[in-house]
């Protein structure tokens, strides 16, 4: 049955939705006015989407697990304020970034075992350690910001190399990085497995149980390195710095054609679901588009994107 | 493809709808404020659409779609900077955090007024701004007055953390001081919101059989624990802080005792005609820091009219230096 | 298949009445500690007082309860609230009539209920995503009609439904005992609540089984909505007035409740009632925390441990119990 | 070729093997053993713990008691990573391939081939392997497709491939035919017979006698968790294979009362076409009759079935039940009592985790409760007197269907459709993975409808159920009706030249 149908579908309806929408912004907003299409500006939305994007390639893979992780913003913004906090203490960059690392992947590694060892769905478990992670952050803080920071951290953000702002380079790098780990690697095929078939998994000797772990650890710890370039463009640490940007990058990896069962993922419609909603962010700014259009728009996005896909794998 | 072209030119045509007639204004200001949600902020985006009115210039507001989200007014700098509007009128979500937007203002050279909370760094034209020590102060001194220096009081505070909170709790706090008469019961955030004011209210009347008297960091959450009072047919004096047209009717009613004034249509007012005649290379005032005003039921007739009928005061009136 | 076979072959039922047990217990140990750690908690008044900040949580988590039975979410409550009390409120100071405010919340509520329902049964999108999508939008208009402002005022008659008494009892609390009634007789003692149950279970054999999967994940959305619609009303007579913000932050502690509550987001198992008891523990928290002056900083990490505790060992006893 | 098989030492043997979960004895000191070169058939009934010994010998699960002898040596613990270096490898009933991963990565999972990068795939010798495993199993396909995009039969193959690129020296297949056309079926035992030259022992599950027979060397049939008999093939017949499972005989001709006299048109289906595939098919069925849909795998019977119960939209056509036409959902279907067994019992015919007696109501909800207020006690009794009727083994209706074996959870969707009051049915394949005695009981079950004046439309793989069961049958070929037979012409061979493709 299914045969006779894939058979007949022509290759163009395969287009994914976000491709569409995105390639529809890009020309809209290029026609609508003269400051979009820039290379600054440019730049500038890819900077602007690095933090996110670097949480959605991890919410990517823990998505085709058939998982979710909702203590991801939470968890940037308790690893920020350990980075600033240590290096504030310290004065050591490397300390601090080690700090921020050390947090994520704690949370992350925490996340899979309640997961995986214990068996609490992944909406529920990552949902009471958002509120730990929360929790933590306003209460060592005390709701205030963690300043002082040396420049050497901020020029992660404001810094280039080779002419290329460095968030764009980071960006770029970690999507080659979770493309390679999705495609060209053990643990890859293991990501699809867990989403598509645990018990295959088991029967190749792997241990899904395992696997699953590290899939959180890494989401952990990609929120622990975007906290580093979070504090880099804050020159500080805020305790709600990072409040909802879970569910952010969990649209922008639906938005990116990825569903939410059998391990059916595509991590590059992520990287144009981030870019979608930070083209259309800054385009409507550029529009001087007024905030609550701005905030409909978003949602309106997000809906349309699903709405083709649902309309294509339609019989 | 035909959808790819139906899709832009509805992006298009959505996007000229949405942003409105282009006015035919000299000077455009970007106005940055905090949210959609608090009516202080309203009040300061119609003051300083009032004062560019009046000078014939244009503003643009720009309003992150999350409340608060310092990352996304970060963003909104950015893109801001790219359209290089002349001036900005800035309210940074956090005084600390948006430091480096201030920053890359300022390399953009585009000239920032601040007003509100004041930005802990950049270099900027001016600051307008009112004084949440004194307001703080003035208002719970207004308030232990009235119970003549002897009672039970609880503070309610905004969200932990943020400037005015942390200002006008130690105003509150400092007016206690001097009145070794009065006892402070307890001192919960109920993060300037009324529902969070009412349900801790709530609990806090069941904790303590006697409370006289409330200071609340800012109107929403007098207003929360007033009802919470009815609610529980208790009987407290109430003060909050804003000076809210919602306020000043209950002082009009004599439900709320008072509201210490701090007036965002006069500081949008200030921002944006400091901001415009910095442009037009007039002599402008470095900082402008309001008085203290108590909104009580001697004075609250000036504070009736909707702040879309008033009028901006005189730039030379305020300059208190 | 073969593994389920060969499980131990108990009743299903009797673990369901031990794990809704587990949760009482829960509930009344957490009573229990804070009674002996604050003289305030055992009183009438605190009762009362808890009861009152349930029922507002419990109005909004019930609806969604039904919406996760079929496997679904609804992460538009929050901005449903917003948008139903605006308007709600804006009827009320324009009419004077709290019935036609009443109508305009719980209309505008099932409103966007449908909206939703369509997105998701007929469009076929993804619950989660939709309502997400729905969130945004709905936020938009909330902060497009009330540009900043906010309505404040209403008549006594009104407000009577939030902030009232009848025979010593809020008004709120009988509320929330009239659709915890209505909730559970719904869900176990009308036909579609039984079609519910079976389509969270299993989507494809209930339509094959002659049920109109479409109308009944329409009626479960609108529910929900109509649910955030009343919810927003009780808000909006507790508060007497509202704001463009006045759902944000309700929509994941309502879906807390219903988690903490036995509710399985895979679907076909739950209960109205044990959503009420999700409500209960965590009004207790936030209540006993403001008794215990304890810093409000630790709520939520306060609300998470308590999520995780409930949830895991409801996962253990599962596990391991027969 | 047997009895030089059996001259040899076990590759691999089980000695006194038991299992026990909680409140079942699942294995009772079972012994079995396989040589190389041969195919040994293990026969059992649904719970007679023939997927307990299956997860036992590729090391899922671990024996309470019990040896295992490799080649002669005692082994204490056979782990999956053991079992995969002994050479035993599993295609189970249930695929385990990754549907969003392409055949390569699904063949070689979790053994893939590690590149020069250190981490990193060697994804040029992964498609190559591949390529080579599949070429020695003649499957011409490109190893870069995804799983999810294959058909049944050729998901198979690729559970055959990972299985062989292993060096497999031993290969357990469950019931492999059962999603398998007739011709997939021939091209199956072919490999297995040129597999067996090659030395690779074979355990094959399956219910099919007539396969059995045609591969088999050794049997062993179980029951009841006990290993009741091994036997060479040669030395049987089905007759006592069936009463060495079921622990009575019984009659594989299942007994059929034909209906001479055919009531009214139930059920007139005219030139129907739908998306799915299917185009211009009209039949029709009559009350008391059973009506067979014979063809291939994959020829549009399941389809056609969706089509009349308003499960998939129609194109073109009409169909009319009763006369009346049908508007085309599953709802009027139902309304009107029309009744789909589906193929697919857990996942369009029941919801797993609800109990019997909330499965046995849910179609006819609305018929028994017309006010919409139900009464958990009304269908508790309703569903009480289904599973008497039906006789459905469970100990109450409070029991979650899950754990139900297959054939019982068939009754209860057949119960589900007799509570609704249905007099027209559609069973799509009513006897897939269910054992012989329960097979038999089902077909008695349908027979029984027909007597009391139901409609019946039949979908079968297996000819013989046609042939023993159909008071007449429509062959399908490509989403067309190829072919009508009476009761005369209603014979294997006439199926089989319908539904072949000329």
């Amino acid at each position: 049955m299914s045969q006779i149908r894939t058979a007949a579908l022509p290759a163009l309806a395969r287009v994914p939705g976000v491709a569409i929408v995105l390639v529809a912004l890009l020309v809209g907003f290029s026609l609508a006015g003269p400051r979009f299409l820039t290379p600054a500006n440019i730049a500038n939305i890819l900077m602007q989407s690095t933090v996110l994007i670097l949480l959605a390639l991890p919410m990517t893979l823990i998505i085709m697990t058939e998982g979710l992780d909702l203590s991801m913003g939470a968890v940037l913004t308790l690893a920020s304020i350990a980075l600033a906090m240590t290096v504030v203490a310290t004065g050591s960059p490397a300390l601090g970034f080690l700090a921020g690392l050390a947090v994520g992947l704690g949370f992350g590694l925490a996340n899979g075992a309640l997961v995986a060892l214990i068996g609490i769905p992944p909406f529920i478990a990552t949902l009471g350690t958002l509120g730990i992670a929360q929790g933590l952050a306003l209460a060592v803080t005390d709701g205030q910001s963690v300043v002082g920071i040396p420049p050497s951290i901020e020029r992660v953000y404001s810094g280039t190399l080779f002419a290329v702002p460095i968030p764009i380079i980071i960006g770029a790098a970690a999507y080659a990085l979770g493309h390679l780990l999705l495609y060209h690697t053990r643990f890859g095929a293991a990501v699809f497995a867990l989403g598509g078939n645990r018990e295959a998994l088991r029967l190749a000797g792997a241990s899904d149980r395992a696997m699953l772990i590290v899939v959180y650890a890494v989401g952990g710890l990609m929120a622990g390195f975007a906290a580093l370039l979070m504090t880099a463009r804050m020159n500080s640490a805020h305790p709600t710095a990072g409040i909802g940007l879970e569910f952010d990058a969990i649209a922008a990896v639906a938005v990116g054609g990825t569903s939410f069962e059998r391990g059916n993922g595509w991590l590059f419609g992520t990287l144009l679901g981030v870019v979608a909603v930070g083209v259309l962010r800054n385009g409507l700014n550029l529009l001087a588009v007024p905030s609550s259009a701005q905030v409909a728009c978003i949602g309106a996005l997000v809906i349309l994107a699903l709405f083709i896909d649902a309309l294509r794998s339609r019989p | 493809m035909k959808t790819i072209v139906s899709l832009a030119a509805l992006v298009v045509l959505a996007g000229q709808v949405l942003a409105g007639p282009a006015l035919a204004a000299n000077e455009t200001i970007a106005v940055f404020t905090k949210n959609q949600t608090n009516p202080y902020f309203q009040a300061v985006r119609v003051g300083s659409e009032t004062a560019a009115k009046s000078l014939g210039a244009k503003v643009i507001q720009y309003i992150p779609t999350k409340p608060d989200s310092i990352p996304e007014q970060l963003s909104q700098v950015e893109d801001v900077i790219v359209k290089k509007p002349d001036a900005i009128l800035f309210i940074p979500v956090d005084y600390k955090a948006l430091v480096p937007a201030v920053e890359k203002i300022n390399a953009a050279g585009i000239p920032v007024t601040n007003i509100t909370d004041r930005i802990a760094g950049g270099k900027l034209v001016a600051y307008v701004g009112a004084d949440d020590y004194n307001i703080g102060l003035a208002t719970a001194r207004h308030l232990l007055k009235q119970m003549g220096g002897k009672g039970n009081v609880v503070i309610l505070e905004g969200v932990k953390g943020s400037l005015t909170n942390t200002d006008r709790v130690r105003g509150f706090n400092d007016a206690l001081k001097e009145n070794s008469g009065v006892k402070l019961l307890a001192s919960q955030p109920a993060n300037y919101q009324r529902l969070n004011a009412l349900q801790v209210m709530e609990n806090l009347i069941q904790s303590f059989p006697q409370i006289d008297g409330v200071l609340a960091a800012n109107d929403p959450m007098a207003v929360g624990a007033l009802e919470a009072l009815d609610g529980a047919n208790r009987k407290a004096l109430v003060v909050g802080i804003n000076g809210s047209k919602e306020a000043v009717e209950m002082i009009k009613a004599g439900r709320l005792l008072a509201s210490g004034d701090f007036n965002g249509f006069i500081q949008g007012c200030l921002g944006v005609e400091i901001a415009i005649r910095n442009l037009r290379k007039e002599q402008t005032p470095k900082e402008i820091i309001l008085k203290p005003v108590v909104i009580e039921k001697s004075n609250f007739q000036a504070y009736e009219a909707p702040v879309e009928q008033r009028t901006c005061p005189k730039l030379s009136d305020m300059v208190t230096n | 298949m073969s593994q389920m076979a060969e499980t131990r072959p108990r009743l299903a039922l009797s673990r369901d009445v031990l794990q809704a047990f587990y949760r009482l217990l829960a509930a009344a140990l957490l009573c229990a500690a804070l009674a002996l750690a604050s003289d305030a908690f055992l009183t009438l008044g605190n009762i009362l007082n808890v009861l009152r900040q349930t029922a507002l949580l419990f109005l909004m988590a019930s609806g969604l309860t039904l919406v996760i039975l079929t496997a679904g979410l609804d992460l538009s409550v929050g901005a449903n609230i917003g948008l139903s009390a605006c308007l709600a409120a804006s009827v009320i100071q324009a009419t004077g009539s709290a019935g036609l405010g009443v109508a305009t919340g719980i209309g505008c509520g099932a409103l966007i209920g449908i909206c939703n329902g369509a997105l998701v049964a007929w469009l076929r999108i993804p619950s989660f995503i939709a309502t997400y999508g729905m969130m945004w939008m709905l936020t938009g208009v909330t902060y497009y009609y009330m540009a900043g402002e906010t309505i404040h005022g209403f008549p006594p008659s009104f407000r009577q439904f939030g902030s009232g008494y009848l025979l010593g009892v809020p008004i709120p609390v009988y509320v929330m005992v009239l659709f915890l009634g209505i909730g559970t007789l719904f869900a176990q003692r009308t036909i579609w609540g039984q079609q519910i149950y079976a389509l969270g279970a299993n989507p494809e054999a209930t339509r094959l089984s002659g049920v109109p999967v479409e109308r009944r994940l329409l009626l479960v959305y609108t529910f929900s909505g109509a649910m955030a619609g009343l919810a927003s009303l009780i808000i909006l007579a507790r508060i007497n007035s509202a704001q463009g913000d006045i759902g944000e932050e309700l929509t994941l502690p309502a879906i807390a409740a219903v988690l903490i509550g036995g509710t399985s987001l895979f679907g076909g198992s739950g209960s109205v009632s044990g959503t009420l008891i999700g409500a209960l523990i965590l009004t207790l928290v936030l209540n006993g925390m403001n008794l215990l002056q304890i810093n409000a900083s630790w709520q939520p990490l306060a609300t998470g441990l308590i999520i995780l505790l409930a949830v895991g060992i409801d996962t253990i006893t599962r596990r391991t119990a027969p | 070729m047997s009895a030089e098989s059996h001259s040899a030492a076990p590759l691999f043997a089980l000695q006194g093997i038991s299992k026990q979960f909680p409140g079942v004895r699942a294995l009772d000191d079972v012994s079995f053993d396989i040589r190389a070169g041969e195919t040994h058939m293990l026969l059992g009934e649904n719970g007679a713990g023939k997927s307990t010994l299956m997860k036992i010998l590729c090391g899922a699960y671990r024996p309470d008691a019990g040896a295992f002898l490799v080649s002669g040596e005692p082994v204490s613990v056979i782990t999956p990573a053991d079992a995969r270096r002994l050479g035993i490898a599993v295609i189970f009933q249930e695929f385990t391939l990754v549907p969003y991963l392409d055949i390569a990565h699904n063949v070689f999972l979790g053994r893939e081939f590690p590149g020069r990068i250190p981490g990193l795939i060697d994804r040029g010798r992964l498609y190559r392997e591949t390529r080579r495993v599949l070429d020695t199993i003649g499957f011409d396909i490109d190893p870069r497709l995804p799983v999810h995009r294959l058909g049944v039969a050729q998901q198979q193959m690729v559970e055959i491939a990972k299985a062989l690129s292993q060096d497999a020296r031993i290969l357990v297949m469950d019931e492999p035919t059962a999603a398998l056309s007739e011709r997939e079926t021939e091209r199956l035992f072919a490999m297995i017979a040129r597999l067996k030259a090659r030395g690779v022992a074979i355990v094959y599950i399956s219910h099919r006698l007539a396969e059995v027979f045609a591969l088999g060397d050794r049997i062993t049939v179980l029951r009841d968790g006990r290993k009741v008999a091994s036997v060479l093939a040669a030395q049987t017949t089905p007759d006592e294979l069936v009463r060495l499972m079921v622990g009575r005989s019984i009659d594989t001709t299942y007994g059929r009362h034909f209906c001479d006299s055919p009531g009214d048109l139930a059920l007139e289906v005219k030139g129907i076409s739908a998306d799915s595939g299917i185009s211009d098919v009209s039949l029709t069925v009559r009350a008391g009759e059973i009506v067979g849909l014979a063809g291939l795998v994959g020829s549009g019977r399941s389809e056609v079935a969706r089509a009349i119960f308003g499960a998939d939209r129609i194109t073109a056509g009409e169909i009319r039940m009763f006369g009346a036409p049908m508007d085309g959902s599953p709802q009027d279907s139902a309304r009107r009592g029309m009744a789909l067994i589906p193929e697919n019992r857990k996942t369009q015919g029941l919801a797993l985790a609800r109990s019997v007696g909330d499965n046995i109501v849910l179609a006819g909800l609305r018929k028994m409760f017309r006010s919409g207020i139900f009464s958990p006690r009304r269908a508790t009794e309703a569903a009480q007197a289904v599973i008497e009727r039906l006789r459905i083994a469970t100990p109450s209706p409070r029991r979650t269907v899950g754990f139900l074996s297959g054939g019982n959870q068939q009754k209860v969707v057949v119960g589900k459709w007799l509570n609704a009051g249905a007099r027209f049915f559609i069973f799509d394949e009513p006897t897939r993975g269910i054992d012989v005695g329960a097979k038999a009981e089902i077909f008695k079950l349908i027979d029984g409808l027909a007597r009391e004046g139901a409609a019946i439309l039949m979908i079968s793989s297996e000819q013989s159920e046609i042939v023993h069961v159909c008071d007449r049958a429509y062959v399908m070929r490509a989403g067309r009706i190829a072919g009508e037979l009476a009761r005369q012409q209603l014979t294997e061979a006439n199926i089989v030249r319908l539904g072949m493709h000329q």
